[in-house]
């Protein structure tokens, strides 16, 4: 144990607990905040505390290397860890950033979606969401990650199921039986491998797996792992609930999660693949991950098709992250730096390009009371601003080149292509997903600027609080499409790192 | 026998009730009984784990299985006014294929795990003797689970803390308001007879 | 000593967690699929339960005069925490189906999907009307 | 409520113990099995006893539901607090050896103490809470149903046992 410390508190060396522990307080002085708009404004002042923390997290792990804090000063594996390096960091700045920029459009959206009397308590949910995701993300103990991954499920399912429609109640059913599911295959993961080997803490684990990697039982905990983790991000064909839980929760809910959920899944994929699974030859040449590859596949064709024929449109976006979760574990499943890369890069390049489309349809609905496509007629004219966003952000998501789209794919088929011929089959398919974009994108763009509104309703451009982070959203989607410097380059060195390559 | 020996035979005897249990619950279709079934679930959980010298873990299960969980059920099934499940059991084929398939990975896994109650098992031998040998040091308090609950590895029970917080206002949340009773259903009704009467 | 025994306790928690795999996929009434959840959770418990168990061991508390081996105390620590998230789980499910109940009126899976095609009709309905 | 003289007479015997016990399990979790999660639950189930002998709108008079979600929030912020408070005192998140700066032993005590008192009081008020709302929708919902049935087509009451 280290000795009780009297050097002071130091707020720069204790950022790594910080960052989980801030709303993980916050939550609960939330449900205390009753008068108008104060859970709203707290959480929105939080949440930039979170990604000012983030902010500051990256620059460290950029500047000195890897941070390792110990949890009650516990040394590891005894106690529990908290470790940054270049990727967690990066997600860790994309969730918060997510957070801090979908808030401020929160505000109209939740006014009118979910009941007065909630809004405190809606607001917990969301920092409960955000700390558990965090924490998922920055933990260094395998077990540690279950507790936080349920944090974050329990205020998913809350925030879900929060608005009125009675449909997003048996989304939020279905995600839970699945996502309880996951967690618990998860739970049995980490305990088999904790069983052959005696620790929690994922160094550690790794490098106690060696000389017993070459058992059942750690294909088994593999193979488990992976299961409850694809279950937990809607990997085809355990994504049923993701359409209706999106279409009817609250439309900043939709925002939230689809930028963010599945990415920290995903993390928690490449963690557990590469840190602790990366060093065993017996997994090096057929990792669990290359198995999700026809899933991957099956998830970004079967979304986009489905996509095509869906009448309401936030629903069609739904449909669409089903197919975009496709990509990424394609990417991951590719494997190799340049695959690696595609995926870590599209978790950001889609936070931006997803949360940007479902603002839009959110500030859509908030004027027109309604997600049906007919009804968005004529909308390019009477939402001129919100209409020509959604089409920009749907350009990077069809991946039109100047797009973080754009980049994404063509990392992703890069990658696809140093496979031979099953790679050249994988990239031709990839280029068909892309094409059915094309069309959905097309339908909404002929709805909204090619057909007369309906005359008999008043639709007026959305406010302000939705078009600030909408249109900031929407340049990222160009602004990160043309200066690679920032996302891609960091993706390329946490690739490198998961790897184990030196650049 | 020696102390082990008898300790390895009432494990068996309680496992065995256990799955007899749980096939009544598989194939019970009164909710009511179910839930009462789920109830003694959990106790004859609590006392294997007795057995196995989890004394906090039984206790734990036992209030939280088979008293919290079954009031809530109980109190569920009466705002819900169902007694009995509506289909009755029979095979399906995809639920039984993943529960196959799931349990024949755990099978294959299970060759190469060392055997229940050894001391030598890896688990047995790093990690854990550094809480046995220093928690009379570090933290001097008897119940060595308590010292590694709430010291060693306290974040993570600040983590259950805020799960526990997460369940209690999300309760909350989707029980507070005034219940939309009958409207929707009363609709269905009359859904029901306009199909009758064409 | 105890070879006959094995991994008899392994062997059961698999059982247990399939029967809890196949209620929480199969059946559907919305409450059957909850215990269903639960059983399989509560077998979890066991495998990390039993694999710290030492046979003639005795539980973590220390005292004066202690000759038996001590279990291993971190499993149980994980599963208390285990245990919460169950009961969470179980919670939140439960007021769930209390509210879809109130929505659907039944918690039968499929006329749970009728009414919700009912409702999807009718919302359409509603807003010819309003056009 | 129910009305049953037994029942009634028992509930009296039994809660102070049951309260009393949720006491002793909660500060004895050092020294045998327990703990504050433990306590909490039992705490709980003392209350929940409670009101279901003498019914819902007694127990919630005795203990609010107000008072129960501010008790639910607390205890997160006593366990997290203790957190900060090591912070500010220059140690890790949740070192408890940094509150006794001569005795580190003694601030682990302290700090075990008080966050077991900060988790039993999260779990005792969420159990409380829980039961709260199904038990009150119960009521609501009962009385909705009795009203539909009167004004629809007169149907017999079928609950039996329905809160006067």
């Amino acid at each position: 144990m280290s000795t009780a410390a009297n050097a002071g508190f130091s707020l720069m060396a204790n950022l790594p607990a910080l960052q989980v522990v801030v709303p993980m307080i916050a939550a609960p002085i939330c449900t205390f905040l009753r008068f108008r708009n104060g859970p709203w404004a707290f959480a929105l002042l939080v949440s930039a505390a979170t990604f000012w923390i983030s902010v500051n997290l990256l620059m460290q792990v950029l500047g000195s290397g890897d941070i390792s804090y110990e949890m009650g000063g516990w040394p590891p594996p005894f106690g529990i860890e908290y470790r940054v390096d270049t990727i967690n960091a990066f997600v860790l700045l994309i969730v918060s950033g997510v957070s801090l920029i979908t808030l401020p459009y929160a505000l109209r959206s939740v006014e009118r979606e979910v009941p007065r009397d909630k809004h405190h308590l809606f607001y917990a949910a969301w920092l409960l969401c955000l700390c558990g995701m965090l924490g998922i993300t920055i933990t260094g103990d395998a077990f540690n990650i279950f507790v936080f991954l349920e944090i974050s499920s329990l205020s998913t399912y809350m925030l879900l199921a929060s608005g009125r429609d009675p449909r997003a109640l048996t989304a939020a059913f279905q995600y839970l039986v699945l996502g309880t599911l996951g967690a618990t295959f998860i739970l049995i993961g980490v305990g088999l491998l904790y069983i052959m080997t005696g620790t929690l803490n994922i160094i550690d684990l790794a490098e106690r797996l060696g000389p017993v990697s070459d058992t059942t039982s750690v294909r088994a905990a593999a193979a488990f792992l992976t299961v409850g983790i694809a279950l937990k991000f809607a990997l085809f064909p355990a994504h049923f609930w993701l359409p209706n839980g999106y279409a009817y929760s609250p439309s900043a809910v939709g925002v939230f999660l689809s930028a963010t959920a599945t990415k920290v899944s995903i993390y928690v994929l490449l963690r557990f693949q590469f840190t602790i699974f990366g060093d065993i030859p017996a997994f090096a040449e057929l990792d669990f991950a290359t198995l999700l590859l026809p899933f991957a596949i099956m998830a970004f064709l079967v979304g986009s098709t489905v996509a095509i024929f869906q009448t309401d449109l936030k629903r069609l976006l739904a449909w669409s992250s089903i197919a975009q979760i496709g990509y990424m574990v394609a990417g991951i499943g590719l494997g190799g730096v340049d695959g690696l890369t595609a995926g870590i890069v599209h978790l950001f390049n889609h936070a931006v390009t997803k949360a940007a489309l479902f603002m839009a349809a959110g500030a859509i609905f908030l004027r027109v009371g309604s997600m049906h496509i007919d009804k968005l007629a004529g909308i390019g004219k009477t939402m001129p601003f919100t209409t020509l966003a959604f089409v920009l952000a749907g350009l990077s998501l069809i991946g039109v080149p100047t797009t973080v789209g754009f980049i994404s794919k063509w990392y992703l088929i890069l990658a696809a292509l140093q496979h031979g011929v099953t790679g050249y089959a994988i990239a031709a398919l990839v280029l068909a997903s892309s094409l059915l974009a094309v069309i959905y994108v097309w339908r909404i763009v002929e709805v909204a600027y090619f057909r007369e509104p309906t005359a008999n309703r008043e639709v007026t451009e959305a406010p302000l609080s939705m078009l600030l982070p909408l249109w900031a959203l929407t340049i990222g989607c160009f602004y990160f499409g043309l200066e690679t410097g920032y996302s891609v380059d960091i993706a390329r060195a946490a690739a490198q790192s998961l790897l184990g390559v030196t650049p | 026998m020696s102390v082990g020996e008898w300790e390895a035979l009432i494990n068996v005897v309680l496992l065995g009730l256990l799955l007899v249990v749980t096939f009544g619950i598989i194939r019970l279709r009164n909710l009511f009984g179910v839930v009462m079934l789920a109830g003694i679930y959990s106790l004859l959980m609590a006392m294997v784990f007795t057995l196995l010298d989890a004394v906090d873990v039984a206790f734990t299960e036992a209030a939280v299985g088979a008293g919290v969980s079954t009031i809530l059920s109980l109190g569920t099934l009466a705002l819900i006014d169902s007694r009995r499940e509506k289909i009755p059991f029979r095979f399906q084929f995809t639920p039984m294929l993943v529960a196959l398939v799931t349990g024949a990975v755990l099978l294959w896994g299970m060759q190469d795990m060392p055997a229940v109650g050894t001391a030598d098992a890896p688990n047995q031998v790093h990690v854990a003797p550094y809480y046995i040998e220093r928690t009379p040091v570090e933290i001097d308090v008897p119940n060595i689970v308590t010292a590694v609950l709430a010291s060693y590895r306290g974040f993570d029970t600040l983590g259950e803390v805020t799960v526990i917080f997460t369940a209690g206002i999300g309760v909350m949340m989707l029980l507070s308001s005034m219940p939309v009773i009958g409207a929707r259903r009363r609709r269905r009704r009359n859904g029901d007879d306009q199909e009758n009467d064409t | 000593m105890m070879e006959w025994l094995g991994q008899f306790n392994y062997y059961v928690f698999a059982i247990l967690m399939m029967a809890g795999i196949y209620v929480a996929m199969s059946r559907g009434n919305l409450v059957k699929k909850v215990v269903g959840l639960n059983i399989f959770q509560a077998s979890v418990f066991l495998l990390y339960i039993s694999s710290g168990k030492i046979w003639g061991g005795t539980a973590p508390i220390l005292g004066d005069g202690l000759t038996q081996p001590i279990s291993n105390p971190l499993p149980h620590v994980l599963i208390l925490t285990a245990i919460v998230v169950g009961v969470a789980t179980t919670s939140i499910g439960l007021a769930l189906i209390v509210r879809i109940k109130e929505a659907y009126g039944t918690v039968e899976e499929d006329e749970i999907a009728e009414a919700e095609a009912l409702y999807e009709e009718e919302l359409i309905r509603a807003e010819e009307a309003e056009a | 409520m129910i009305e049953h003289l037994v029942p009634r007479i028992l509930a009296k015997l039994l809660i102070p113990f049951i309260l009393l016990f949720g006491l002793y399990v909660q500060f004895h979790g050092d020294f045998g099995p327990g703990g504050g999660f433990q306590a909490g639950v039992i705490f709980a189930a003392g209350i929940i006893l409670y009101a279901l002998i003498y019914g819902l709108d007694r127990a919630r008079r005795v203990i609010t539901p107000g008072l129960v979600a501010f008790l639910v929030a607390l205890g997160l912020l006593i366990y997290a607090g203790v957190g900060v408070a090591t912070l500010l005192l220059g140690a890790e998140f949740l070192n408890y050896g940094a509150l006794d700066s001569h005795d580190p032993v003694h601030g682990q005590h302290l700090g075990i103490l008080i966050i077991e008192f900060g988790v039993g009081t999260t779990v005792a008020a969420v159990m409380i809470t829980i039961f709260y709302q199904f038990a009150g929708r119960l009521q609501i919902t009962r009385e909705l149903e009795s009203d539909e049935t009167d004004d629809e087509d007169g149907e017999e009451e079928e609950m039996t046992g329905s809160p006067q």
